[in-house]
Parts: C-alpha cells; sequence; structure tokens
C-alpha cells in the first residue's frame, strides 16, 4: 500500500471514502440489528416472542427504536458537568467504530485494475492502535458517570475503569502468541499467516483468554457490572436519555461487531476459509461470535464484583503470561518456522 | 476437578438455553389473541345484587377497611325500610392493586371481582369507578344468599321471619 | 274501670306495706280477679294505686307466671313440667289434658273456659305428677283422674257462669 | 392491700377490689360484660372466669364477683377457664343476630372483641334463633332487641346510677326484655349513656345512624362546650362533619357519663348557614382584605366619634385562649371598653364567685357525689350543669338530703334523677353545720352575689355554675382586666363600633351601634348584624382550653380539618380533581390566631402564644389529663 511519503492519487483517496462509508453504513446497520437480534434471541430463550409489532417480524423495530430515542427530551442533570455529559457518550461510541478501521473483512478483490485490500487501514502496529483505541474508550465510561453527578453513575464507571484496566491486560496477553506466531502487529499479516491453519489450533489457551477478555471489554453479562441495573439503576449511563443513551448503547453493539470481527481475525484465519468468498466468511464468523455474546447473556448469572477482580487478575493474567512463556519456549525448539 | 466441573455447569446452562431457543414461545398474542381467565380471575371488581333485585351491598365499610391501598370510599344512609346502603361507594380502579381483600372482607357477597381484566382508560379521571358503575343486574357468584334474610333484624321480612329464626317473642306471653 | 271501693280498698293496702313495692302482687292479682286477666288497663291502675310508674308495675307482671298479660280462659291450669314431676309422667300428663281439651299448650278452649299452660314448678313435688287448676293444687295425677277434674270444673264454670247471668 | 399472683405477675391490690380489676390495673384485660368501673358487678354474664390455682379460694370463679384476697394464685390462661370463657360466650352469641355489617356498634363493639377473645370464631349452633320487637326509643336512640346478651348494664345503669323509672327490664328466662311500658322517648336526661353503656347494639346512637366506621372516625379528646361543667368528651366526625359525641372518662369531672344535651344537643358544627367566608358589607373577600378594612373603619369610627367608641366583646363560649388575647386586641385597636359578654347580673354574681373561691372551698363533681348534704341554690340544673345532678343522685343514694334553695330551684329536675328533696326559700335556713362534708351548687343565672358572703362562712364547699363552658375564665380574665358588662357599656351610648368575637349578643342592643365587626363560627345576630364578618374555626376544629365551673382548665384537641363537609358539597367535587392541602372552606383559623393576626396588622408587639405572663402554665397542659385546677386566683383577701 501507499507508503507515508507518497502523495496518494484521487482514485485510491476516493475508494478510501468509499471504504469507510461502506464500514460505516455496515456496522451501524448490523450493530442496530443486532440490538433487534439480541432482543429476538433472549425471548426465544425465554420462551418468548420478542419485538415483532413494528413492521414484518418486527423488522423495523431499530427504525422505531432510532425515532423512539430522538425524539426523547435530552435532559443533563442539573448538578452535572454539562460538557463532559455531552461528551461522554462520543467518546464511547467513536473509539469503537475507529477501531474497525484496521481489521481486514475480506480477500482484497481487484477493482479498476488495482488490488483493492478489504480494510480501511493495513497500519503495520494494527495490533497496537486497537489495543490503543479500546483503552481510550473507557473515558467515556469514566466521564459519563463522574459528569452525571449521581452515585449510581459513579459507582458504575468506577466499576468500569477497574474492569476495564484488568481486562486489558489480559486481553493483550493473550494476543502476544498470536504476534510471536505471524512476526508482525500487521493484521493483514496475521490474518495472511494463518493460511495454513488457524491460530486457534495453536493456542486454544490464548483464544479462551481472549474470548473471556472481550466478553468484559464490552461489558456484557457475566462482566456487566458497570452496568448492573439489580444494583445501580443502569450504572453508569443511568441519568442519559434520548440518543445520549443511544449512543452509549450502540458504541457497546458496535464494540461486539468489532471485537468479534478482532476475535476472528487473531484466531479464527480472518476472511479466510474455503468454498465461500472471504467476505461471506468474515461477517459469518462475526455473526456467530455476535451469537454467542448473546447466548451467553441468556444463559449466565452476573458475576460478583470481587469474582470478576479475582477472574481477572489471579486466573487469567497469570494464564496469559505462562501461555507467553510456553509458546516462546516452543518457538524455540521448532526454529524458527514452525507452521 | 473445579474447573472441569465449572466449565461442565457453564456448558449445560448453554445447552440448557440453546433448547429452549429452538422450543416454541408461549406467548399469546394478546388484542388478537384473548386469554381466558378462571371464573375466580380478580379483575374488575362489581357490586351484585341478591335474588329478589335489591343492592346486596350495606355499606359497611369492611372492604375500605380491609383495602391496603385506600382505593375505596363510600358513604351509608338509611333506605327504605331501615335497609342500609351506600349513598355513594366509589372504586378508584386506577390505585387499586385487585388483591381481592375487598371481596374476601365482604360479608354479604356484594363485591365480587369479574375475569374483566379490560380497564383502561385515557384519562385516569375515568378509572375512579361509581356505584352506578359497579353495580350489575345479576347475583353474580352466589345466585342464593340474601344477607337480610339471614341477618336476624327484619329489614326485608317482618322480624322473626327470616330464615332460622323464632316468632318474635312476646314479653307479655302467658308461656314461660 | 274498677270499682272506687276496690280501688280505695287497695290504697289502703298499699298503705299498710312498709314499702309500696311489696303490695304489689297483691295489688295486680286482685286487678286481675277483677278484669279476668291484667290488662294494660289494669297495669295503669296498679301504677297509681302503688305510686309507680306502669314499667315498674310491668317488670313484675311479666316476671310473675300466674299474672296474666293476657286473656285467659276463666280457669287457667298450670301443668308441672320440671323435673321430679317429669320423672312420674308430666310430659304424658300434659300430653292427655291437650289432647282431652283439644287445645295446644299455651292456647284456650274455644268455649273460654280452660287455658292449658306449663309451669316449672308448683312444689308439689311430693305428690308428682301435679297441676293446679285454678288455685285449686292437685297431685298424685293419672289421665283418668285428671279428666274427671275437668270434667268437675267445667261443671262448676258453666254452674258460675249461669248463676252470673 | 392484698397481695395475689395474677398470671405470673404479682400485684398489690386496692382494699375490696375484685380479682377483674387487679387484672386490669396490670394490663391483663379478662372479659367482661355486666361488670362496669362505673357500675360494679352483677355477676350476670358468665364470661369473666378464672381459675384460681392456691389461696382462700380455689376453682373456676367469676373474676368480677370475687374479691382480690391475700395469697391468691390466679390464671387467666387455664384451659378449664379458657374452655368455660369459650362455651360461655358460644352460649351469649347463640341468639345474636348476624348483622354486624349493619350494625352501627361493628368495629366498636365489646362483643365483637370479647367473643374474639374468648376465641369463639365459628358459629356451630344451627337452630333457630330468639327474636324481638324493638320500640322507638325517641329520635336519639334506636333499639334493636335481637342483639341482647343480657348483661342488665342498661337497667342498672338507667334505674339505680341515673334513677330514670321509665325503662326496665320485663320479663324471665327467656323473654327477658329490655325496654319501657311501650314505645316513646326515653324520659331520662342521661339516657344517651345506654348507647356507651350497651356492650353490643341494643342502643345505639340514632343521630349518626349509619354513617361511619370507628377506624374511620376523626376523633380527639375534647370537652363539651355545652356547659359549665365541662364534661370530657370524644366528637367523633368524618368528612369534616361532626358525627355524633361519646363520653370520655375523667374521674376528676365527668366520670365515665355525660348528660343527652351535651351529646345530642344540635351540632350547630354543621350549620350550613355557618359562616365560612369572610364577608365585608355583605361581599366575600379573603381573610387579609377583611382584616384591613376592619382595621380601616375602627379607625373611622374612632375618628368620628373620638376616643373610647369602640367595644371589644367576648364571650364565656370564647376559648380561653381567645379570652386573654381580648384585652390585647382591645389595646391594640384602642378599645374603650372589653366586655366579657356577661349580662349584668351574671357578671355580678359571676365576680361575687370568683372573689370567694379557693382552692380549698370550691367543690369538684367527685366532692358533690361524697357529699353529706347537697343544697342547690337558685340553680335549674336540668339547664346549668345536667351532670351535676347525676352527681347529686350518687350521694343522696348514699343517704346524703338534698337541699333547694331558693324560688329558681325547681322540684322537678331532681324528680327526673329519682331523688326525693326538700325545699327552702332562703340559703340561711340551710342547716350545713351540721354535716361533715356540705356542698353548694349555686346557679349564676339567678345567683344574688350577697349569698356568697354567707356560702364563703358556711363551710361547705362550693360548686358554682358559671354560665358558658368558659365562663370561670371569662370572669377571672374579667376582674383581672376591668370588664364590663355589654348592657353597662351600651347604656351609656358611646360606643359606635364593636368588635364581637364568638359572642351571642342580641340583636337589639345592636341596635344603636353603627359599626359591628364579628369573629364568629356561629351565625348570631352579631354575624347578621356585622358590615364585617371573619370565620373562625370551631371548638372541634381547633385546640383550646375552657375553664369549668370549678376552675379546672381543659384542654381540648382538634377533631378534624375545617372546611365544607363533603355532604354539602357539589358531588361533581369529590373526590377532588386537583391536589390541594386544605379542604374547600378550610382557610378558618381559630378565633385567637384570627386576633394575633389583627394585632400584628395594627402594628403592635405580637404576643408568642396565647397564654403569657400568668396564664403561661396553661401552654402544657395535657388533652388526656385531668386538667388543672386554677381557681381561687382571684380573690381579693388574698
Amino acid at each position: 500500500m501507499a507508503g507515508a511519503d507518497v502523495i496518494p492519487d484521487p482514485m485510491e483517496i476516493t475508494l478510501v471514502i468509499a471504504k469507510i462509508g461502506l464500514v460505516l453504513l455496515v456496522i451501524l446497520t448490523l450493530a442496530a440489528y443486532l440490538v433487534f437480534a439480541e432482543r429476538r434471541i433472549l425471548a426465544w430463550i425465554q420462551d418468548r416472542k420478542g419485538p415483532n409489532r413494528v413492521g414484518p417480524f418486527g423488522l423495523l423495530q431499530p427504525l422505531a427504536d432510532l425515532i423512539k430515542l430522538l425524539t426523547k427530551e435530552d435532559f443533563c442533570p442539573p448538578a452535572g458537568d454539562r460538557w463532559l455529559f455531552f461528551l461522554a457518550p462520543a467518546m464511547a461510541a467513536i473509539p469503537a467504530i475507529m477501531t474497525f478501521a484496521i481489521v481486514p473483512f475480506g480477500a482484497p478483490v481487484r477493482i479498476f485494475g488495482r488490488d483493492l485490500p478489504m480494510q480501511v487501514a493495513d497500519l503495520h502496529v494494527g495490533l497496537l492502535l486497537f489495543m490503543a483505541l479500546s483503552s481510550i474508550a473507557v473515558y467515556g465510561v469514566a466521564l459519563g458517570g463522574w459528569a452525571s453527578n449521581s452515585k449510581y453513575a459513579l459507582l458504575g464507571s468506577l466499576r468500569g475503569l477497574a474492569q476495564l484496566i484488568s481486562y486489558e491486560l489480559s486481553m493483550g496477553l493473550s494476543l502476544v502468541p498470536t504476534v510471536m506466531l505471524a512476526r508482525s502487529f500487521r493484521l493483514s499479516d496475521i490474518v495472511a499467516a494463518q493460511e495454513g491453519g488457524w491460530f486457534i489450533l495453536y493456542q486454544p489457551m490464548a483464544f479462551a483468554i481472549f474470548l473471556v477478555s472481550i466478553l468484559a471489554e464490552c461489558k456484557r453479562i457475566p462482566f456487566d457490572l458497570p452496568e448492573a441495573e439489580g444494583e445501580l439503576v443502569a450504572g453508569f449511563h443511568t441519568e442519559y436519555s434520548g440518543m445520549r443513551f443511544g449512543l452509549f448503547f450502540v458504541g457497546e453493539y458496535i464494540n461486539i461487531l468489532v471485537l468479534g470481527g478482532l476475535a476472528a481475525t487473531f484466531f479464527l484465519g480472518g476472511w479466510q476459509g474455503p468454498l465461500l468468498p472471504g467476505l461471506l466468511w468474515f461477517w459469518g464468523k462475526v455473526l456467530a461470535f455476535a451469537f454467542l455474546f448473546i447466548w451467553i447473556r441468556g444463559t449466565l448469572p452476573r458475576l460478583r464484583y470481587d469474582q470478576l477482580m479475582h477472574l481477572g487478575w489471579k486466573v487469567l493474567t497469570p494464564m496469559a503470561l505462562v501461555n507467553i512463556l510456553a509458546t516462546a519456549w516452543w518457538l524455540y525448539l521448532a526454529g524458527s518456522s514452525p507452521l | 476437578m473445579r474447573v472441569i466441573d465449572d466449565m461442565t455447569a457453564i456448558l449445560t446452562g448453554l445447552w440448557t438455553t440453546w433448547k429452549h431457543i429452538l422450543r416454541r414461545p408461549v406467548t399469546i398474542q394478546y388484542p388478537e389473541e384473548k386469554r381466558i381467565p378462571s371464573p375466580r380471575y380478580r379483575a374488575r371488581i362489581i357490586l351484585t345484587r341478591d335474588p329478589d333485585g335489591g343492592e346486596r351491598c350495606v355499606a359497611c365499610y369492611l372492604c375500605s377497611a380491609a383495602c391496603p391501598v385506600d382505593c375505596i370510599s363510600m358513604q351509608a344512609e338509611e333506605g327504605e325500610g331501615g335497609r342500609r346502603r351506600a349513598a355513594w361507594f366509589r372504586i378508584n380502579f386506577s390505585r387499586c392493586i385487585f388483591c381481592g381483600f375487598c371481596a374476601e372482607a365482604c360479608p354479604t357477597m356484594a363485591i365480587q371481582m369479574t375475569p374483566d381484566y379490560e380497564i383502561c382508560r385515557r384519562d385516569v379521571m375515568d378509572l375512579v369507578f361509581e356505584k352506578e358503575d359497579l353495580l350489575v343486574e345479576h347475583c353474580g357468584k352466589d345466585p342464593e344468599y340474601n344477607f337480610y334474610r339471614h341477618a336476624g333484624i327484619g329489614v326485608t321480612q317482618p322480624r322473626g321471619e327470616g330464615e332460622g329464626e323464632k316468632p318474635t317473642v312476646d314479653v307479655r306471653g302467658l308461656m314461660p | 274501670m274498677i270499682p272506687e271501693a276496690l280501688k280505695n280498698e287497695l290504697k289502703a293496702r298499699v298503705a299498710a306495706a312498709v314499702t309500696n313495692r311489696e303490695a304489689a302482687v297483691d295489688v295486680m292479682k286482685r286487678l286481675q280477679a277483677h278484669y279476668g286477666w291484667l290488662t294494660d288497663e289494669g297495669v295503669h291502675e296498679s301504677a297509681e294505686i302503688l305510686g309507680m310508674t306502669t314499667l315498674q308495675v310491668e317488670e313484675l307482671a311479666t316476671f310473675y307466671e300466674m299474672i296474666y298479660r293476657r286473656p285467659v280462659g276463666r280457669r287457667v291450669i298450670h301443668v308441672c313440667d320440671s323435673i321430679s314431676c317429669w320423672a312420674m309422667g308430666g310430659e304424658s300428663l300434659m300430653a292427655h289434658m291437650a289432647g282431652h281439651l283439644g287445645i295446644g299448650v299455651g292456647e284456650t278452649t274455644s268455649d273460654g273456659v280452660f287455658t292449658l299452660l306449663p309451669c316449672c314448678c308448683l312444689g308439689n313435688c311430693g305428690e308428682a305428677p301435679t297441676m293446679m287448676i285454678g288455685d285449686t293444687l292437685y297431685g298424685r295425677l293419672d289421665s283418668a283422674r285428671a279428666g274427671q277434674l275437668l270434667e268437675e270444673e267445667r261443671a262448676a264454670v258453666m254452674g258460675e257462669m249461669e248463676g252470673g247471668r | 392491700m392484698p397481695k395475689l399472683i395474677i398470671d405470673d405477675i404479682a400485684v398489690e391490690a386496692a382494699e375490696g377490689v375484685s380479682v377483674l380489676e387487679a387484672a386490669k390495673s396490670v394490663g391483663i384485660t379478662i372479659p367482661h360484660f355486666c361488670w362496669h368501673p362505673a357500675l360494679g358487678r352483677a355477676g350476670a354474664c358468665r364470661v369473666c372466669a378464672v381459675k384460681l390455682l392456691d389461696g382462700p379460694v380455689k376453682g373456676i370463679q367469676m373474676s368480677c364477683m370475687l374479691p382480690a384476697q391475700e395469697g391468691m394464685v390466679v390464671s387467666t390462661t387455664d384451659p378449664e377457664a379458657v374452655a368455660l370463657r369459650r362455651q360461655v360466650i358460644e352460649w351469649l352469641m347463640i341468639n345474636h343476630p348476624h348483622d354486624c355489617p349493619v350494625c352501627d356498634e361493628g368495629g366498636e363493639c365489646q362483643l365483637q372483641d370479647f367473643t374474639i377473645a374468648c376465641g369463639h370464631g365459628t358459629r356451630r349452633f344451627v337452630g333457630p334463633k330468639r327474636t324481638h320487637v324493638n320500640q322507638e326509643l325517641g329520635p336519639y336512640i334506636s333499639h334493636e332487641m335481637n342483639r341482647c346478651i343480657q348483661c342488665y348494664r342498661c337497667v342498672r345503669f338507667y334505674q339505680e346510677y341515673a334513677g330514670g323509672s321509665d325503662f326496665g327490664v320485663m320479663g324471665s328466662a327467656g323473654k327477658v326484655y329490655y325496654g319501657r311500658f311501650e314505645s316513646g322517648q326515653l324520659e331520662s336526661p342521661f339516657s344517651g349513656n345506654l348507647v356507651d353503656i350497651c356492650p353490643t347494639g341494643v342502643f345505639t346512637d340514632k343521630t349518626a345512624r349509619f354513617r361511619a366506621r370507628y377506624w374511620d372516625y376523626d376523633m380527639a379528646p375534647s370537652v363539651c362546650p355545652g356547659c359549665s361543667v365541662g364534661c370530657n368528651i370524644t366528637p367523633v366526625a368524618r368528612y369534616r362533619e361532626l358525627l355524633k359525641i361519646v363520653a370520655r372518662r375523667n374521674d376528676m369531672v365527668n366520670g365515665w357519663f355525660i348528660c343527652d344535651r351535651g351529646r345530642f344537643a344540635p351540632k350547630g358544627v354543621n350549620a350550613p348557614s355557618r359562616p365560612r367566608t369572610s364577608l365585608v358589607d355583605g361581599v366575600k373577600t379573603g381573610r387579609e382584605e377583611a382584616m384591613d378594612a376592619l382595621l380601616r373603619r375602627l379607625g373611622e369610627v374612632a375618628e368620628l366619634y373620638g376616643e373610647g367608641s369602640i367595644a371589644v366583646v367576648g364571650s364565656t363560649r370564647l376559648s380561653q385562649e381567645g379570652a386573654t388575647l381580648l384585652p390585647l386586641l382591645a389595646e391594640s385597636i384602642s378599645a374603650g371598653a372589653l366586655s366579657y359578654g356577661l349580662s349584668a347580673a351574671e357578671s355580678r354574681a359571676s365576680s361575687g364567685a370568683i372573689s370567694m373561691l379557693t382552692l380549698e372551698n370550691g367543690a369538684s363533681i367527685a366532692d358533690v357525689e361524697n357529699a353529706d348534704c347537697i343544697a342547690i341554690y337558685e340553680s335549674d340544673l336540668r339547664e346549668e350543669g345536667p351532670m351535676l345532678l347525676l352527681a347529686v343522685r350518687q350521694a343522696w343514694r348514699r343517704g346524703a338530703p338534698v337541699l333547694l334553695v331558693g324560688e329558681n330551684s325547681p322540684l322537678e329536675q331532681v324528680r327526673g334523677v329519682g331523688i326525693e328533696a326538700v325545699q327552702l326559700h332562703y340559703m340561711e335556713e340551710a342547716p350545713l353545720a351540721i354535716f361533715e362534708r356540705p356542698v353548694v351548687i349555686a346557679g349564676m343565672r339567678h345567683g344574688d352575689p350577697r349569698v356568697m358572703a354567707v356560702l364563703d362562712r358556711s363551710g361547705a364547699r362550693v360548686a358554682c355554675l358559671f354560665p358558658g363552658p368558659n365562663g370561670h375564665g371569662a370572669a377571672l380574665l374579667c376582674a383581672e382586666h376591668g370588664g364590663i358588662p355589654l348592657e353597662e357599656a351600651l347604656a351609656k351610648g358611646k360606643v359606635k363600633g364593636l368588635v364581637a368575637v364568638e359572642a351571642d349578643i342580641p340583636a337589639e342592643l345592636l341596635a344603636g351601634v353603627p359599626f359591628v365587626a364579628s369573629l364568629d363560627w356561629r351565625e348570631t345576630a352579631a354575624v347578621q348584624a356585622a358590615s364585617v364578618v371573619i370565620p373562625t374555626a370551631a371548638w372541634v376544629e381547633c385546640d383550646g382550653t375552657y375553664v369549668n365551673f370549678e376552675g379546672r382548665a381543659q384542654r381540648f384537641s382538634r377533631v378534624m380539618k375545617p372546611g365544607l363537609p363533603i355532604k354539602e358539597l357539589d358531588p361533581a367535587c369529590h373526590p377532588p380533581r386537583i391536589h390541594q392541602g386544605d379542604p374547600p372552606g378550610g382557610d378558618i383559623l381559630p378565633s385567637w390566631q384570627v386576633m394575633i393576626e389583627m394585632i400584628r396588622l395594627a402594628g403592635e408587639k405580637v404576643p408568642d402564644g396565647p397564654f403569657s405572663g400568668s396564664w403561661a402554665n396553661l401552654t402544657s397542659l395535657d388533652p388526656e389529663g385531668e386538667g388543672e385546677v386554677i381557681r381561687g386566683r382571684c380573690r381579693r383577701d388574698s
């Protein structure tokens, strides 16, 4: 791809912008329908029908939700910090969307006589960017809870902070073996390295740690302690209403998609797969992850806070470290080309 | 091993929920399909009449006393023949929690609950039902019962002619 | 209305008593004898003679079973129904009397001669079963003797009525 | 002082009290019907059975009939006693009708309570029940004989305690009937107590028939405003309407009972014509505007007719709070005359009485009951203090002779309570000196102040019946502040502006006064004649104090919020469609608060509360207590 020292030609820019637009459209739509899918699947798990009133099979429900959220009163608690309060939802949603820029979501296609990678930006430090952006996302939670000036929101955001710091660590550590195997931080390289076999086969432990960590990362049951409606009303977004609440909400679902995509990229060979086109393989894997998240939500209860911290610090992190050492030892024994 | 047990537990849970995904939902599509509740279902409250067609309610205030949300109010008055009746009787269905204590407390079987659960109104004040709205033209669930026939103080029949009563004592009579 | 003479006699009786109340039964009995039973008028007159209220007289009149506040026949038959007489056949005596007179207990014969009443003890337990016709007490009764007594009494009453006429 | 043990509690009983009372003194309630604290025992109902485990008597006994004796060990919970009580109550309930829902006693019924207390919950008897015909007992009391359990309380009260002779018990055995010879109004002036004393619903208050249940009542300890006796009562209100009045026990005043006048007198509080909004020249205004107008016009009167042309008039029914503030109000509007609404004769007699009364020589009702000779001086107690007649009867039953002195003491008054009395012409004829505890009851209506000196010397205790519920308090304040009778003030012709505070002034007295203002809750002649009317809260609608005939200050509490009764409202207005704190017509203050507002508007220093200075000790009166005797504070020689 074009280096930093090359002036990009207009065609290049147009294609990138088109890709950005396409990704945004797909992600936002998918996120909206993911909400709908979650409600339907949870309903089935509970022997209900779920939303089925708006449009055929309730398919227009996301639209109705959107209209409802947009028309609701945009309320800020009088004692809250107004600016931060309004800023926080955006800080939660935007990093999640931005992360998708580095995810390769299909096999490169040939268009207008050039190879066009199905990826917005193939950075050579893609994995690090993902780690950085996921750290920024927590600011939304922290600031939202703090700016609300409400005890529930503050408690929720504090929990969110502590939880994210702990799980970021195990998540990052679980990715180290991947980098060691692929010998690159570039996500397209990581996908390419799995041509012979998905990393999940070599690194089942790392995959398990990563899976648990991303559940905690996107604050899903059984790790939804920052929200914990049974204890904290709605946790960090207790005081939010209308579309600002909607941003937090949609941010969570974009996060599911992004983290699902990354999990597919790191461990399930990304867009690679037999017979079917890469695009389908990729999105199929993403949706499988999304379904898994929903399924888990419909099954498991919420952990207690100390159990959560215990799991993060005392189980996942040491396991990830051991895993790195084991991988390093194995690589050392196997020589320069283990795969 | 504990880890294996825990994993098994989680997987069992996932398997259980998976089975439910495939199961037929129990939801009844309310406005289109309607469930027919059992006759003893506790919904809209009515005031029934005794077999003679008279109002059963004697405004004894027991229902309003039993009501945990204070949604029943009334004023008793003396009707014709010394019969006690409600001058006005009011149930505020916007407060009512349909606990059925009123029907349980009612000594004359006047207040009864019906399976009619569709009592929504656009205006909350329309949920305040007056006696005219509550009073029905039938005996409800106890078609035989007539309080004043058993009460033992006359009113609907001459004294001493109610059910299970001896004729009135003549204090000046000859029999000891 | 009672004759002035009777009124004065009773007033003298009351005056002789330590308290008015102790003469009450005497006064009521005399007025009962006069009217045949103690009429409401009789109660008013007793009250006046005794210097009591009608209620105070009525309390006594309704308490004593031999003061009749309802019309009775010329002879009131009290048949004892308390324990000794009951053990000695008081029940069948009462049934026999009722059957013989053709009336129920507490009723008066259509000719107005007899009223049949139960009574809770005549103080004649030693001669059970026992009954009282008018003011006369009869003991050790059986149905034959009772029937005979009734005929005698009826004849006596008829004689009185003839004489009275 | 015998010591006994009741249910493992050691009790030291007073001499001669029954086991039932001894148990009551330590909080153990043994069910009872025929026993009543004021009437004593009869042993008729058999529900107070207890078992004596040890001591001079053993086995099942009726606790009301058994005097508490040294060494008794009593069990109220012994299975044998419990079983007996349960059987007795079941038997009492056999003939009791099934009509609690339509019985006014339901909810406040001793029979209900004790039936449950005795453990009888379900009727097993299936045979026919005995029934009676009822009698028409007049407009106040309804009769339902079927409910009777033959406890004899009514007759014992009516005939023995109250001396009535037109109501009694007839028949015997299964026919026992409590009633009159024939239907008709009960003659005793204390017949209303049958309602209170009947443990079940044979006698119920006809004036409140079918109106409310006990748990819905608005009730508070109160004092009867009917006369100067100051009987303790509990007014019962619901939906801002005074329904009925029941007696409240105060052994220092009325004991357990009240008179029919206090109980059944027309309830002016409910009168639809009652002033409920402020009026200026007949036009409805707010209270503030009315007070402004009142002060402005008083200023005009003072300007036009000069100093001292304004009179402030209180009354003997004005609470002591209002009466103590009256002089301050008079001062703040520079009134020339202060009157407490007493007529000239009453005023003279009252001032004579309060200058004679001391803590020692004043008589309470208890003194009357314990007297060994009673003289009723120039008084018809049926009018001036009916409850004293009941007290006189108790003394008479114990052998005290009753003397009626003066031409205004009719013999009929004592006939109504079955007393025989001697009539005398002059107080000097009464041989009070030969008795140990003589009491003179003196009426103020026809009283002669000169006789007060005779009474003072006689050595007898004296009960002076002041007019109105607060006549004593008004007379004390009148003496303190130099009040004059209204007739006197008006006779000079100088009064041109008059402020009547709860004062009943005859129309003819008001004829010559150009400006009249009235603060009142009754529609009096003064209210009708007034240019400015400010409504005040009635006695059941505010806290207050009355000083009764013996000089006992008693606090009464607010029973209900002021405001239009729901009955008088447009049915569409109830329930209220908007949320509001005060009910419609509820913006009414007690007269003393109106007076404080006026003093404030007049620019004077506002007192902290109604009672200050020497009256401050009345601030903390307990409405549930016995009251505080304050007589004798104006005696001249002290």
